[in-house]
């Protein structure tokens, strides 16, 4: 007993003597030189490997692309060079370009393209697109694919519908079987500049050139994403120099670099690039459950209740606050109203709320714990609401109770969303306000017939010019409507390092291809 | 012993001061936000700094504190109650019934206490109520052994016998000798588990899954002050300190308590 | 000693098979079912009447609760605890990977809490009541009342972002473990110190302690050979039963880091309701966790001869 | 023939400090033990006869502090430091204790245990040790084969056959045995004492015994000291003090001896914490008097024997 206890001292003193010095050595000179590798920390794992996922925004934007993608608010081609509707917009016909090839050197045509949509339709499988109303799909060539829908095509919407993260084109070797895309997907093979390498999930994907890229080849030689889940600790991973970069959710609204940390990075000597999204985070009404969000003072009395400066204040000044109505001026399609129409002004407020008989109104909202920004703008309204008198009840729950509280009918107000990545804004918009789409939820914003057709006119045009007038209405619409207290307008943002040069946006997804990087 | 009881009666009374009459003595109403003066350091008008909102940090941790504590008690006394009823229930009944309680006390201190909590939390929702029960669940049967244990072990003892044996009443005798010596072990067990649970609560709402937001918590306290360790170190540091604070004033009283009655191994701190 | 071991076994069974039974009826302590919680998370919008069957279907939710229940026992029994219902992998696997990062957090700092408390806690007994003894108590207590998570964010906000010498977080070099391990260790510590101080005080009082003296060993023989050996005897079994706690025992310290342990992972999966991997989880620790202390009192036995093979009863410890 | 004096204990005050004041245990002890002869200490339970006992090896708790002179072989022990000291215990004095089962190291062989008293008092190789051991066990009549038991697995008298084994490994000149039999049946009292009665005139050992037992007194006693309240009251040759004992309390002690059933002395054993100007025994004598109030008794030393009394029984 004495001896072995003697041994096991010995062993661990040196083992923590050993772990002191690793521990210590931690100092090295630099001096700028070029980097090969960049790594960045990522708040969300990249799903390169699963059973029924496509994969992750940020892996098929590095990794994929679809038939065509949207920027500035445009369908543009990508691995289809040309579309055309036909049969009275029963059908769209999309002709792709020759010789593209996945990243493992198989061939990219027709056969390969069609396999992702059966895949999302077996596996149902489309938010924000039209597939379900496909009827079939037909490859009379290797270069053509044709889409027959049931009861019509739905207009612009449904063509931008394919430039959808979910419709990436992936390559048969991607799945199980290969070429069953019903089984699961074990590898993401894809035509965009990167290729990954390797993935562990949870952990991290890297990301190497594809040399079978047809396009412009991409700088780096590699790309380290780390997930790390915590938004503080992807700030203190950039600190501690563990990461090169942070690069928030491409599709906004979650799992971003806290903005009121950003000017503390800034100070630390980071350059912070922001992209405004045409997303804008607004206070939604239970009005399909509870009859009193029908009333229209109502509405107006939460938005002339609410001041968004205040709101904003939560950002540190790095977000914008949603006053001048719905969108910032952050795409050709999203341009501003010009104008506020519901000032703060808590008297009017509880004037509108006498209106209504609701003096002393005690609505409650729902918040989801894992947004802490949404906690704190929940705690902010509580306090900024008793200045009209309004009592905010706050229930904070986590996502999949909140998830199932928002059906039933015992809540007010919640904070969500509306539109979102530039390539989304068709289709969620739509979603958001028209009821006869499938991702219509059954609360959320107030929509009534006249927003209805303001945003079948600014979705459903293929002319540009009529889809910009639609989207002037469809703001005008849920102004007059009051339909829901816009807040703040969300953007995406890139905190690098001081060397790293090259980041583009390409509408709001940031882009590495072009980056390099000296320390 | 006297220096160390006196130490930490003075400070539980310190803590009793700021968990019941606290709220009366908080300079400012703790859901106050004030956007123009938040992420303040320690100032005048601020002892302890604002937090985001700029809410004042002293006057949340004031209701925090309360929060925390008084979760713990009602933690520890109801299963306390619990523990108490079934223990003495298999223990006075026997047979059986004491067998099925006791396979059921077995499983229930099969888990460990912390996974299964997490799970009770996380299935019930995180919220006070929901991490209230989860704790209750998981902390009644060791309660429940305890006073199986005394009471078995006092039921034995030859003056009960003996009193049955001169004819007192059997019902009078177990209430009037048995469950006495029960009180004694299972209250200082119970005052023991106030810092541990207190410990717990701190530790779920930490990771989100206890009390939840606005009602102000020290653990959920913290949790929310990690992103501004950097800028607002306070926003973190103070709210540890009156957690440690409080733990240890139960914890000291609880040694003191405890070289009381065991003398043999007492010694003075260093205070 | 076999007979012994195969007697704890049969009585495991029946605590094992109620465990079990507790750790599947789990899911229904859920205010929503099953197929609401997985389809909303699996798709965006309300789930279908059409889906709610299918997956129900799928799932095996048609049934009736006993028959799920033998039917998850059986995959169970054969290693198939089925898979994660927010991305499909594998719960076994998922175990086995994060009680592999647990167990590498945990002994290291169960190492480092020994080694910091063994030799004060042995020799604050040793000249109990002196200054040392003293002041060692007192930081024990203080230590024992400091949040191990807090404990974290002190070390991070002086190694991290004060000094930047060493990562506040993650898991992917050996670097990474040293502050969780720090605060960890610390925060065991400070109670073994007093477990051990306790244990060596209560030997030193005793009788054959005397003997030892009157017999003419010097004070170090009488420490190494009689108060320690004999001291250790609960301070291994406090130890086992620190061990077994590293199943969500450091659940705080591991989110604090980001390190992907039993209770990080645990705690995400609680959090989203995620119902195969939370019944896979209870129901393997609680096994982990019987067993582990059937071997604690296997060692305690090697330990203790006094412990008589004919008892039964485990000691447990939540 | 003159006696060789082994031991002699001079002005031996004991004094306990407690959180609730102090307590003296043992006031103004004198004795004398000769070479190879048999010394009883008998009292009541509490009247420190068992401390005096382990004074003499220092093995009282940190609390205790001892004035007084103890001379071993005409070497004065209690001034010796305490490095010094450990090589007289175990070697030269060994001690055997009541309940043996609580002093023998529950988790060690009792081989190893009678092997490690040689070791550590004499330099030697493990296997001499554990040969010295094995004639130890054999020594106390104890199997060879229970070396590699452990206490538990022993009966109460075994276990102090195997105290008695390690007590005797480095065959000490002085053997103090306190109340070594006290805990045990009666029939293995008789033994344990058959034993130490062989193993005494073997190796012609000095025993200090400390016991409350009259029956044993009787057996195995040389001479014999009576304590109460921390005082040794009277000091005698055994046949002597059967004969006639001289103080009032060694006398009431008999009476109870003689005649158990009937018999019992009035009164209790004083608290030791309250102090009392006159004799202790007063409140329960006899042959009290006004002045056992007010003045302590002094040793009155008449040839062999010494009393503590002022009224000292007539013959």
């Amino acid at each position: 007993m004495n001896l072995k206890l003697k041994k096991i001292l010995c062993f661990s003193m040196t083992a923590l003597m050993m772990v002191g010095f690793v521990g210590c050595s931690n100092v090295g000179a630099s001096t700028k030189t070029a980097q090969t590798e960049l790594k960045i920390a990522y708040g969300k794992d990249t799903g390169a490997v699963s059973e029924k996922g496509n994969g992750d925004m940020l892996l098929t934007i590095f990794a994929g692309e679809r038939l065509v993608e949207v920027v500035d608010g445009e369908v543009v081609p990508s691995i289809a060079e040309s579309w055309e509707v036909k049969d009275a917009e029963n059908c769209i016909s999309f002709k792709i370009k020759k010789g593209l090839k996945f990243s493992d050197g198989t061939d990219l045509t027709a056969k390969e393209v069609k396999l992702k949509f059966d895949r999302n339709i077996a596996l149902k499988s489309f938010q924000w697109t039209e597939l379900d109303r496909i009827d079939k799909i037909e490859i009379p060539d290797d270069n053509t694919i044709n889409f027959y829908y049931k009861d019509g095509m739905d207009g612009y919407v449904a063509l931008a519908g394919f430039a959808e993260y979910g419709n990436t084109i992936v390559g048969s070797n991607s799945f199980q079987t290969p070429g069953d895309p019903t089984t699961p997907m074990v590898e993401f093979i894809g035509s965009g500049p990167w290729k990954v390498e390797e993935y562990v999930k949870d952990q991290y994907t890297t990301f190497v050139p594809n040399e079978n890229y047809i396009g412009e080849a991409v700088k780096l030689e590699k790309v380290t994403v780390n997930m790390i889940k915590d938004d503080e600790a992807r700030v203190l991973a950039i600190q501690a120099g563990d990461v090169d970069a942070i690069v928030d959710y491409y599709h906004g609204g979650s799992a971003y670099t806290p903005r009121n940390l950003l000017s503390t990075l800034k100070e630390e000597g980071f350059q912070i690039l922001k992209q405004e999204m045409p997303m804008t985070t607004v206070l939604a009404f239970n009005y399909t459950n509870n009859e009193a969000w029908k009333n229209i003072k109502l509405r107006q009395a939460m938005n002339y209740a609410i001041n968004k400066d205040e709101i904003a204040g939560l950002f540190d000044g790095w977000i914008s606050p949603a006053n001048d109505a719905y969108f910032s001026d952050c795409s050709p399609f999203t341009t501003a109203l010009g104008k506020q129409s519901y000032k703060y002004d808590p008297e009017k407020a509880k004037s509108l709320l006498a209106e209504c008989g609701l003096e002393g109104f005690s609505p409650k909202m729902l918040v989801n714990s894992e947004n802490i920004d949404e906690v704190k703008m929940a705690e902010l309204l509580q306090s900024m609401l008793k200045e009209s008198g309004i009592n905010l009840q706050l229930d904070v729950m986590d996502a999949t109770k909140f998830a199932e509280a928002k059906k039933g009918a015992d809540w007010d107000v919640y904070s969500y969303y509306i539109g979102g990545p530039e390539r989304r804004i068709y289709s969620r918009n739509e979603g958001r306000f028209d009821k006869s789409t499938p991702e219509f939820g059954a609360s959320g914003c107030y929509t009534s017939e006249s927003i209805v057709t303001a945003v079948q006119s600014a979705v459903d045009p293929f002319d540009e010019n009529e889809r910009k007038k639609g989207f002037k209405e469809f703001y005008a619409a849920i102004d007059a409507e009051a339909a829901c207290v816009p807040l703040y307008y969300d953007a995406v943002f890139v905190v690098a390092n001081e060397g790293v040069k090259g980041i583009e946006f390409v509408g709001t997804e940031p882009v590495f291809d072009n980056v390099t990087y000296k320390k | 012993m006297g220096k160390n009881l006196k130490v930490g009666a003075i400070m539980i009374s310190i803590l009793a001061v700021i968990v019941f009459i606290g709220p009366l003595i908080a300079p400012y109403d703790p859901y106050q936000v004030n956007m123009s003066v938040k992420l303040q350091g320690v100032s005048a008008s601020h002892i302890m700094g604002t937090d985001q909102l700029g809410r004042d940090l002293f006057s949340r941790l004031i209701y925090a504190t309360g929060t925390s504590v008084k979760i713990s008690l009602i933690v520890v006394i109801v299963s306390m109650i619990i523990g108490f009823v079934f223990g003495s229930i298999a223990a006075f009944i026997g047979g059986a019934v004491d067998e099925f309680l006791m396979r059921i006390i077995d499983v229930f201190m099969a888990f460990p206490t912390k996974i299964f909590t997490i799970a009770i939390a996380g299935i019930l929702g995180a919220s006070a109520i929901n991490i209230t029960i989860a704790l209750i669940i998981t902390s009644w049967a060791s309660y429940a052994r305890m006073v199986r244990g005394c009471v078995l072990t006092a039921k034995e003892l030859p003056f009960i016998d003996a009193s049955i044996a001169l004819g007192a009443n059997r019902g009078y005798t177990i209430i009037r000798h048995v469950l006495p010596s029960v009180f004694q072990p299972l209250s200082t067990f119970a005052f023991q588990r106030i810092a541990h649970t207190m410990m717990a609560i701190v530790g779920l709402s930490f990771i989100g899954l206890g009390v939840q937001p606005p009602t102000p918590e020290l653990g959920a306290m913290i949790n929310e002050s990690k992103n501004f360790m950097t800028t607002a170190p306070h926003l973190f540091i103070f709210p540890g300190l009156l957690i440690s604070y409080v733990v240890f004033s139960f914890n000291i009283l609880d040694d003191s308590l405890r070289d009381y009655w065991d003398p043999r191994i007492k010694s003075e701190l260093v205070l | 000693m076999i007979k012994y071991i195969f007697r704890r076994l049969l009585y495991l069974i029946p605590v094992l098979i109620l465990t079990s039974f507790l750790a599947y009826m789990l899911v229904y302590l859920s205010p929503s079912s099953p197929a609401q919680i997985i389809l909303q998370a699996r798709y965006a919008g309300e789930p279908t009447q059409e889906q709610i069957v299918e997956f129900n279907e799928e799932y095996g939710f048609d049934q009736s609760i006993l028959v799920q229940y033998t039917t998850w026992l059986k995959n169970a029994m054969q290693g198939d605890l089925g898979k994660s219902l927010t991305d499909g992998s594998d719960v076994l696997e998922d175990f086995i990977y994060s009680f592999k990062a647990s167990a590498k957090l945990y002994f290291s700092s169960q190492l480092l809490a020994l080694i910091i408390a063994l030799p004060i806690g042995v020799y604050s007994a040793f000249k109990a009541n002196s200054i040392f003894d003293r002041i060692s108590r007192t930081y024990s207590l203080v230590g024992i009342s400091i949040p191990d998570f807090w404990l974290g964010m002190l070390l991070v906000y002086i190694f991290s972002i004060g000094l930047n010498l060493l990562p506040s977080f993650g898991y992917a070099t050996p670097k990474n473990i040293i502050l969780p391990m720090l605060a960890l260790g610390l925060s065991s510590s400070f109670s073994l110190i007093r477990i051990v101080r306790t244990s060596v005080l209560e030997v030193l009082h005793l009788n054959y302690i005397r003997t030892a003296r009157s017999k003419g060993l010097s004070e170090n023989q009488i420490m190494m050979k009689h108060a320690l050996r004999n001291a250790m005897i609960p301070i291994v079994t406090v130890m086992g039963i620190h061990l077994t706690h590293f199943i969500g025992g450091a659940v705080a310290v591991e989110s604090m880091f980001a390190w992907p342990g039993l209770g990080n992972f645990f705690a995400k999966a609680a959090g989203s309701q995620d119902i195969p991997v939370i019944q896979g989880f209870v129901l393997l620790s609680a096994v982990f966790f019987i067993f582990a202390n059937l071997i604690i009192d296997i060692i305690c036995k090697q330990l203790d001869p006094r412990i008589d093979y004919q008892n039964e009863g485990g000691k447990n410890n939540g | 023939m003159k006696k060789e004096k082994l031991l002699e204990v001079e002005q031996l005050n004991i004094k306990f400090t407690t959180s609730i004041g102090d307590v003296n245990v043992s006031d103004d002890i004198n004795f004398s033990l000769n070479k190879g002869e048999t010394f009883c200490i008998v009292g009541e339970s509490g009247c420190g006869k068992s401390v005096v006992a382990l004074s003499l090896t220092r093995l009282l708790p940190e609390n205790a502090i001892i004035k007084g002179s103890i001379k071993f072989e005409g070497f004065n022990i209690s001034e010796l430091e305490e490095k010094e000291f450990s090589e007289i215990r175990g070697r030269k004095i060994a001690t055997i204790f009541e309940q043996p089962m609580s002093c023998i190291n529950p988790v060690m062989r009792i081989g190893d245990q009678i092997a490690e008293t040689y070791r550590a008092n004499f330099n030697c190789s493990r296997k001499e040790a554990k040969q010295q051991a094995l004639k130890k066990l054999e020594e106390v009549k104890l199997p060879a084969n229970r070396y590699n038991s452990y206490p538990h697995e022993l009966s109460g008298g075994m276990q102090q056959r195997v105290m008695i084994a390690i007590a005797l490994a480095c065959n000490p000149q002085l053997l103090i045995a306190d109340e070594p039999t006290t805990s045990l049946d009666v029939t293995v009292q008789y033994q344990i004492l058959e034993l130490l009665q062989e193993l005494k005139e073997k190796y012609n050992m000095t025993i200090l015994m400390i016991t409350h037992d009259m029956g044993v007194v009787h057996d195995m006693a040389d001479r014999i000291g009576v304590m109460y309240a921390g005082n040794m009251m009277e000091i005698a040759d055994r046949d002597e003090f059967f004969q006639r004992p001289l103080h009032p309390y060694a006398v009431e002690l008999l009476n109870v001896v003689r005649d158990p059933c009937i018999y019992t002395i009035p009164g209790t054993v004083p608290n030791l914490m309250e102090w009392v100007p006159g004799c202790p025994f007063e409140p329960r004598c006899k042959r009290s008097t006004e002045a056992c109030k007010i003045n302590k008794p002094k040793n009155i030393v008449m040839g062999e024997r010494i009393v503590r009394c002022l009224n000292v029984v007539p013959n």
